[in-house]
């Protein structure tokens, strides 16, 4: 029998190896993981690559991750000046790529489709496009953009099933469907495990065959 | 009426709201352009989006009905419209990029009169980058607004020939709204097509780097 | 108030223009807008090319406009090799463009998302990359696709309301929800009309933003 | 045992059923492939996907319980199990192309000692082509298997040192079921895990055009 669900957020993060890329999902406060995250501390790998849509604010489980020196580099859409990843980042501790929020969110998304590069036009005019390979397609100039694939995958669902299917309430969807689609180890803390059955086959948000473990955290 | 000019911050996002007819799918920037939904009367269906994937956004809800896991991009606590829904960040970027938007409207530092748009970063050289989601939505909307203040708080214009900050888009402006004007980027420059009671086309042309042509 | 919905097959196809791209739904007879492509018969526009996963049987509307002339060019993953496609194409009438399907699918997908072109290692060390362009990408040889949009795309859905928003039944998606994003004009048939507000916001499988024009065709 | 051997499409269907654990992802090829199905016990969990967004087939329904929206790539009807869904063309090849498929099954014309495989055409220059969903799940999947006949009607050799028919994906096919054997492909060729009764090595290499080793 398929069972994903484990006992504990500490079970669930077994195995992240140092060195690896996590992908965090969540915008805002909704769709975090943030149990999951909170684990991370405790967990304790380093030398750790962050994809998330940004910086992470101060008190934060990222803020205390780079604090503790695990984080070598982040990839977000931005970064808050007055948060510890711009000042680690001003510093020169931390290495950094800002990436515009689609084309992270597309590349993100390639990763998980086997999309092995894609053409866009946002930022081909750009400061962002700099030394970088770019290509006019149609009569509009386009960069040459490289999925961004993790090693692991954290994200915040409402249900899961043993088999791992997902459902997000409301805007909690986010980055968490493509980063599940993005790592190989992908790890969703539900607000509630239900029965296999008891989401509808057509409202399944992320199937489960992109989910590996998955642990409970009530609200 | 001279109490009347120039607008604030309101006033600039209900003369853009005027401008927008029922059934668009318009993507509002953070600030001003945000304000910008606060004038749309409910009878009008305009379709707002937020790049975190919410389609149909309705107006903010009182503190005590707050739903925690509907926010807009700005983070702030909104309310869903009958007949709207969600999507996945990369899909909601396919709406953007894809020209599924009929309107985004942005803030800006700068707008050069070949409809460049500089709303991002003061300095090639920050060291903090805050790119967001602006560049896409600039490239891929239908068509692009801007809302800012005519000059700087030092003075300094805003409608220039060229951009002197980082761009987040070539050529993508198609109107602005000022506190001081509307104006049309065509491929002449900039038409006035508006002016605030009190302020002349000679006043607005002293406060504006390009030159105006007038409607 | 927004009302996408139209009271015929007919008014639903209006100003369709010879020369376009149409878009056709469906695998199989799953999700496959039957009284839209019959209709396109009545309409009359000509100098068609269609987009659509395989060739169509004989009796079907799509062998229909073929045998009338109606179509220029089909672009499918497959033709039956005993098919009215197959035939005219034989015989140098019908210009037929064969994609492996998951490309077809990727460039529809492209097209409504706004990429300009990507990299796929599919079919790129065969003969469909012949005379094309590849390039190696993390050491593995890949395709270089470009978007596939409509002028129009036709499908079939189970639900909709006055928006537009659209849900599918079990395997009705397949094409749909990517087509609707690949047309300017994309016009749905549905099972069932529905009032706005009806569909739960987290079960909408097409936002109505991407429909124009829906029809009640009932079972 | 004579009469067990060589294996019918049933037997070389079963002999690979028996090789997939549960919790695999898994896409059938049309033909023999699809009959794999057959083979797996309902109480292993074994999940399997469909080019047209179908995740979690089930066995084909008796006649009167057939739902008209149900079917599989091959379109035929099937049924879904329990914690079955479904995802649209594009996702489906996300999955196929992005590494999420455990196993793909195809049926072959050929296969090489370097596992290349041809399936879609006898010539180059057929006029008619019937690429379909062969060649994305042929380069995406983790592991590809072939299931055919050991030789052709005939006589003809289909384990090849190169294909002589148009190729769907290079260097990709890890397993081969036949009617005769269980072959790896590896990087010095083909290694025999397993003759039919009655069938030696030498006789499997006398059918086989590359050059077969032992275990």
């Amino acid at each position: 029998m398929i069972d994903k669900r484990v006992a504990s957020v500490a079970e669930a993060l077994s195995g992240i190896r140092d060195g690896s890329t996590v992908m965090l999902g969540g915008f805002g406060d909704v769709g975090t993981p943030i149990a999951l995250r909170e684990g991370l501390i405790e967990q304790g790998a380093r030398d750790l690559t962050l994809v998330c849509n940004a910086g992470g604010r101060d008190g934060s489980a990222i803020a205390r991750l780079l604090t503790l020196g695990r984080v070598r580099k982040m990839i977000s859409s931005f970064l808050r000046p007055a948060s510890e990843a711009a000042r680690l980042h001003v510093q020169g501790r931390l290495d950094v790529e800002i990436v515009p929020q689609g084309t992270l969110a597309e590349r993100i998304r390639a990763a998980g489709a086997g999309i092995t590069g894609f053409y866009t036009p946002t930022a081909a005019d750009t400061i962002v496009a700099e030394q970088r390979e770019t290509r006019e397609i149609g009569g509009k100039l386009c960069l040459l953009e490289y999925p961004l694939p993790g090693d692991v995958a954290l994200l915040e669902a409402w249900q899961g099933d043993r088999w791992g299917n997902l459902t997000y309430r409301e805007a909690q969807r986010n980055y968490n469907p493509i980063m599940a689609m993005a790592a190989p180890l992908t790890i969703a803390q539900v607000r509630q495990f239900v029965e296999l059955g008891d989401i509808d086959p057509g409202h399944v948000h992320t199937p489960g065959v992109f989910v590996r473990r998955l642990v409970h955290v009530p609200e | 009426m001279g109490e009347r000019q120039p607008l604030d911050r309101d006033g600039m996002a209900a003369r853009a709201a005027a401008d927008i007819p029922e059934g668009w799918l318009v993507n509002l920037g953070i600030g001003i352009p945000t304000a910008v939904a606060n004038f749309i009367p409910a009878e009008r269906e305009v379709i707002f989006h937020a790049e975190n994937g919410v389609i149909g956004i309705g107006p903010a809800p009182p503190p005590d009905r707050v739903n925690p896991y509907l926010i807009n991009a700005g983070v702030q606590h909104v309310t869903l419209r009958t007949g709207g829904s969600f999507v996945h960040q990369a899909d909601s970027f396919a709406i953007a990029r894809g020209g599924h938007l009929d309107l985004c409207i942005l803030g800006a530092f700068e707008v050069s009169e070949a409809g460049d748009i500089a709303n991002w970063a003061r300095s090639p050289d920050e060291p903090v980058k805050q790119i967001g989601g602006g560049m896409d939505l600039a490239v891929g909307a239908k068509r692009v607004w801007a809302i800012m203040e005519h000059i700087t708080k030092g003075g300094a214009p805003r409608l220039v020939r060229q951009c002197s900050y980082p761009l987040t888009a070539k050529a993508v402006v198609r109107r602005v709204y000022t506190n001081l004007a509307v104006l049309d980027v065509t491929p002449r420059g900039f038409v006035v097509r508006e002016i605030v009671e009190g302020v002349s086309f000679e006043d607005l042309q002293a406060r504006t780097e390009a030159m105006l042509l007038r409607d």
